[in-house]
């Protein structure tokens, strides 16, 4: 019963993260292409949850989809001309070739390795697991990352800073 | 670099629950501030000033009911004013007495609206409000008792009052105004250091004593920025001469001092009540007018029917809202030539612009709640 | 510390379920059918329950809210105005539905049923009784956040797609302040999780009886924390900026009418229960009652409590003045924010010290219990009087009084109450 | 004063104002009657800042301002109030004619009659040159008239609006308009 409960999810939520992946690329409507980002964040994280990584799952509808999909749809708001939407652009052929160029490659790597089948149990606390993870074994790129995300907060910062709150300190 | 959002445009009305009527307010808004701040008015414009002109003076007092309809006594006492100044009539004592009664009651029952309304302005979902209408309708029901009416009174007459009050509503008054002080420290406690109230209307729509004044500002308003300018006291009407009162000022001229300037009216007029109903003579609620002038064929002489003399009188009384002023400009015909309202709320709205500018949504809201309008008299 | 009980044994309905689909196991049906009855019978409990505590309480809010504000509430329809909200929710069913002429239609017609789903799948991981939880998840807190997160979505949604000022300004204002507040929950969760050292909400539930303490005794900052940012989540008073009435109106369901509105009306309920919910579960013990759910069944005792945490909302609701944007922002950042930081900390070093200096329970949690609401105490007004609360130009005062016409008293220093 | 030690607001009359106008703009009065003193429109503005800032007249405070159709003419009333030595006039202008009428608009002096102008515009038509915003407030863009004249809707007959006597009334005239 395990084996095709997954099976059909796993189908299900790849046809909904796919489906919805093309939608964000072909609406016109940019808000709609937002909503179809979020659906198809919420399909990985289905995956992630057929993969017993309930972590990941939760993190990933949190992160994605409740924040940074929100703080696209402020930046399209906030741009005044934000509502044009989707227009066509002399950069659609180059893209496609690109996405073409990518799928390729993914597809020609997951077709030609070998894939190994672990043995060993899944993980009953992954939370724990990936916290002694991260601040065990790989520290280093995580306290990196950290430091990075910083940086970037500090420079958008201070590039959206109003100039009058410059003078006036 | 500075990051700006489209500006765009929001209309405040003429539906909008808390635009106190039909008033519109065009805002033009950076995000959450507002650059701009425009007012339609005009929604509930009814020609008072033309249709006056049709009308005998006394025919008139009515019009004075609905165009502050939450103080239509004060609206009443301004009118009846003018006229008599127009004719040199000198209503009798009593009459006089029940004029500064009333005017006062009206003016518990307006103030407890503006505060009411103010605070769910606010954002303080119906409560005040609902309280301070419990008192507001203790006031109507002595009104009813006086008058017969609760909303359009049209009790005052030129030359005194309709008709003296019946016996039973001087004890009612007393038992009123003994219980108000209560309820005024219940409301105190609810709202004057309210955290919220207080972080939501200090320091929004100042406006400084010079600014007040040069754009004629009247009322609660203008002595929330410590002018203290009350007509009761600087030019007594009625019998406010004879009773003992304080103005009521704010200091910084902000939303929150009109707010409590009004808190601090509604103390002075249960002072003043407990004076007259304790110094009320009795007597004649009514002047005999000069109707020698008026000699209709075929009916007997026609003791309202007033036709003043050619001349021109402006009179003005201290409204819950500001100075309410009639001019008049008779031409000897039983008809006013002219009748003009100044009208308080109308001219309350001058420095809108000049509060709300700088803003947010929320302040515009309840600055225009501080401003205290009654949209009968902004359009009249 | 499961309780083999039987069927009959109501104080948790969990052995009812357990019962009913043993029995079917014995049947010989295949594995996934008890499965799939557990999930059925517990979803159309919790539909059950939120419809009907839901339009109970809409008829409670109304007239607890009339006696506040000295009136009657609804009293026509049926005895006491009991079948009130069902008339409510019949109008709303026969109303037509609008749609705009300029809404975005797809996403207008879609935001009230993604507005309901977040706010429904909450109650999947509250344990209501030792047994009766949907899907008790590894991660049950951090799902919590998550799908609170969804909500914002689904406003945003709401109030683009009406193609109106009044609802986009709303939304805006819903994501503004979502943001800012999912991030005080995290931290306030954060420091419960951290202490009790698991995500999963029946395990902190167990935790708090088996000590016999409840973590609203431990984490007064953490509780505070969570009432606010869970009444911002709930649009309630004094933080319905979302929904101004007196300024935008309605917000982001301005355009909404029918039964579209009623789901917004509906969910809205919903994100309050799930709020009360979390708070009962996370800090009040949930169903346990210090050896009381022995006797009474633990789910009422969870209800009972659900209700007197809802009932606190009402009574905000009623009481106060709402807050402007910007200064429930600064609220958050400068007030809540550094707070649930120090709470964490303090949790952190707290939790550490119990472990290394091998303090017993009875030694330990009372002394974090006194320390602990002593430094909320000192916090709150300590840091409030550094944000300023005492400044002169912000307390209230009271009018001049003078009897000089003509004066002019601006700047003058008032008589303070 | 009165008995009680209360004040009265002191009413400068307009054959005193007149005076006082006169003492500072020799050409500035018209005429002078004791409700109001008339004031040319050229020197309107100069007449009235020297109300506004003499130190004994400090007129700042704009209570009112209307216009009233005169049938020859139409004249703008302001009744000024100083709050500070609680004293009070009237000062009238009169436009010459009915045809165009327009006037300097005192809104650089009290920004008070900001409004008060736009509405003497939108129901007289009285044009305020100098006015910053003067379009109609009460009636709607593009209303034809101006329905406070006396003129405007004139009845059969060439009947102006108004009651000229009580029904049933004598018809001899007893003087005013009819």
């Amino acid at each position: 019963m395990d084996d095709t409960g997954t099976v059909v999810a796993f189908y299900m939520l790849s046809a909904l993260t796919i489906v919805s992946a093309l939608g964000v690329v072909v609406v016109r409507n940019l808000i709609h292409a937002v909503v179809f980002l979020i659906l198809s964040f919420v399909g990985v994280a289905g995956l992630y949850i057929t993969l017993s990584a309930d972590f990941v799952a939760v993190t990933q509808v949190l992160i994605y989809a409740g924040a940074v999909s929100v703080l696209i749809l402020f930046a399209i708001v906030l741009t005044p001309t934000g509502d044009r939407g989707n227009q066509e652009t002399f950069l659609r052929l180059p893209a496609l070739l690109l996405a073409l160029l990518v799928a390729f490659t993914l597809g020609y790597v997951a077709i030609d390795t070998d894939w190994a089948i672990s043995d060993r149990e899944g993980f009953q606390q992954t939370a724990s697991t990936i916290g002694e993870a991260l601040l065990d074994k790989y520290v280093l790129p995580f306290e990196i990352a950290s430091v990075l995300l910083l940086v970037a907060m500090m420079g958008a910062i201070v590039l959206v800073r109003p100039d009058s709150a410059m003078e006036g300190e | 670099m500075t990051v700006r959002a489209e500006p765009f445009v929001v209309n405040l009305g003429p539906q909008h629950p808390s635009t106190h009527g039909v008033f519109r307010l065009r805002l033009t808004l950076d995000g959450e501030r507002i650059i701009d701040a425009d007012m339609v008015m005009g929604y509930l414009h009814r020609s008072m000033e033309k249709l006056a002109e049709e009308r005998t003076y006394t025919q008139n007092i009515p019009f004075t009911d609905r165009t502050d309809y939450l103080a239509a006594m004060t609206g009443n006492l301004a009118y009846v004013i003018a006229v008599e100044q127009l004719c040199g009539i000198e209503p009798p004592e009593r009459a006089q007495w029940l004029r500064t009664i009333m005017c006062e009651l009206q003016r518990i029952a307006s103030h407890c609206m503006a505060v009411g309304i103010f605070a769910n302005d606010c954002g303080a979902w119906q409560t005040p409000v609902m309280h301070m209408l419990r008192d507001r309708e203790k006031v109507l029901d002595l009104f009813e008792m006086a008058c017969g009416a609760r909303l359009t009174l049209n009790y005052m007459r030129i030359g005194g009052v309709s008709r003296d009050v019946p016996p039973e509503f001087m004890p009612a008054a007393r038992k009123l105004i003994k219980e108000l002080p209560k309820k005024l420290n219940e409301y105190e406690d609810l709202l004057l250091e309210n955290e919220i109230i207080v972080e939501r209307s200090r320091g929004i729509g100042v406006l400084t004593p010079e600014q007040a004044m040069a754009n004629s500002v009247s009322g609660p308003m203008l002595r929330a920025s410590g002018v203290a300018w009350d007509i009761r006291k600087a030019d007594p009407y009625a019998a406010y001469d004879k009773v003992d009162f304080d103005i009521a000022v704010g200091v910084h001229g902000d939303v929150y001092d009109r707010f409590v300037v009004r808190l601090a009216e509604m103390r002075q007029s249960v002072k003043i009540l407990e004076q007259t109903l304790d110094l009320i003579p009795d007597g004649p609620v009514h002047a005999q007018l000069p109707t020698a002038t008026v000699q209709p064929i075929d009916q007997p002489v026609a003791p309202l029917a007033i036709r003043p003399p050619v001349g021109e009188a402006y009179g003005r009384i201290e409204s819950p809202r500001g100075e309410l002023g009639f001019y008049l400009v008779s031409d000897g015909s039983p008809a006013p030539f002219r009748f003009h309202i100044r009208s308080p709320s109308y001219i309350n709205l001058t420095p809108l612009k000049l509060m709300s500018v700088g803003g947010t949504v929320a302040d515009a809201i309840v600055i225009l709640g501080s401003v205290d309008i009654i949209v009968g008299e902004v359009d009249r | 510390m499961i309780r083999l009980a039987e069927w009959y044994d109501f104080r948790d309905l969990g052995n009812t379920v357990g019962s009913l689909l043993d029995q079917i196991r014995d049947w010989g049906a295949p594995d996934w059918v008890p499965y799939v009855v557990s999930g059925l019978i517990g979803v159309v409990a919790i539909l059950l329950w939120t419809v009907l505590s839901v339009l109970a309480f809409i008829w409670i809010e109304r007239r607890v809210v009339g006696l506040m504000q000295n009136r009657i509430g609804p009293n026509r329809v049926g005895p006491n105005g009991l079948l009130q909200p069902v008339a409510d929710a019949l109008k709303l069913l026969f109303k037509e539905p609008i749609t705009t002429r300029e809404a975005d239609r797809i996403l207008f017609w879609l935001a009230p049923i993604v507005v309901f789903v977040p706010t429904i799948v909450v109650f999947a991981v509250i344990p209501f009784g030792e047994r009766m939880v949907l899907a008790d998840l590894n991660v049950g807190v951090l799902f919590l956040i998550a799908v609170g997160s969804l909500n914002t979505i689904a406003i945003f949604m709401a109030g683009w797609s009406s193609n109106n000022k009044y609802a986009l300004i709303g939304a805006m204002r819903t994501i503004a302040m979502l943001i800012s507040y999912e991030l005080i929950q995290v931290l306030v969760l954060l420091a419960a999780v951290l202490f009790v050292g698991s995500m999963r909400l029946g395990d902190i539930v167990a935790w708090q009886a088996g000590y016999g303490v409840w973590l609203l005794f431990l984490q007064p900052l953490g509780l505070l924390g969570y009432i606010v940012s869970g009444a911002v989540e709930m649009n309630r008073s004094p933080t319905d900026i979302a929904e101004a009435e007196s300024e935008i109106v309605a917000g982001y369901h301005t355009e909404y009418g029918g039964i579209k509105f009623g789901f917004f009306y509906q969910a809205e309920y919903l994100a309050g229960f799930a709020i009360a919910a979390v708070i009962v579960t996370l800090y009040m013990g949930g169903w346990t009652l210090w050896g009381v759910e022995d006797w009474v069944p633990g789910w009422l005792i969870f209800l009972a409590k659900l209700y007197g945490v809802f009932f606190i909302y009402i009574w905000s609701r009623g009481t106060l003045p709402r807050l402007r944007i910007d200064q429930l922002m600064a609220f958050a950042w400068k007030f809540l924010l550094p707070l649930s930081l120090v709470n964490v900390i303090i949790i952190g070093g707290e939790k550490l010290l119990w472990q290394e200096a091998e303090l017993s329970s009875g030694e330990a949690l009372p002394l974090f219990a006194v320390v602990n609401w002593a430094v909320a105490v000192v916090l709150i007004v300590g840091w409030a009087w550094v944000l300023g609360h005492q400044r002169p130009e912000r307390v209230a005062h009271r009018a001049v009084l003078t009897q000089e016409v003509g004066a002019i008293h601006f700047g003058e220093p008032a008589p303070t109450v | 004063m009165l008995s009680n030690g209360l004040s009265v607001t002191k009413i400068i009359t307009g054959l005193d104002i007149a005076h006082r106008i006169e003492q500072m703009f020799p050409a500035a009065v018209e005429d002078a009657l004791p409700e109001a003193a008339t004031v040319t429109p050229a020197q309107l503005l100069d007449a009235c800042s020297f109300l506004r800032d003499d130190p004994e007249l400090k007129f700042e405070f704009l209570s009112s301002l209307t216009a009233v159709d005169r049938l020859e003419y139409f004249e703008v009333v302001y009744h000024l109030t100083s709050i500070r030595l609680n004293q009070m006039t009237a000062i009238k202008v009169k436009t010459t004619g009915r045809e165009n009428p327009r006037v300097p608009s005192v809104t650089p002096i009290w920004p008070g009659a900001n409004l008060q102008e736009r509405e003497a515009y939108d129901l007289m038509g009285i044009v305020f040159v100098g006015h910053p915003d003067l379009r109609r407030v009460f009636l709607w863009d593009g209303f034809d008239g101006w329905p406070l004249r006396k003129d405007y809707l004139i009845g059969p007959g060439g009947r102006f609006p108004g009651l000229e006597r009580f029904p049933g009334e004598s018809p001899e005239p007893l003087g005013g308009r009819g």
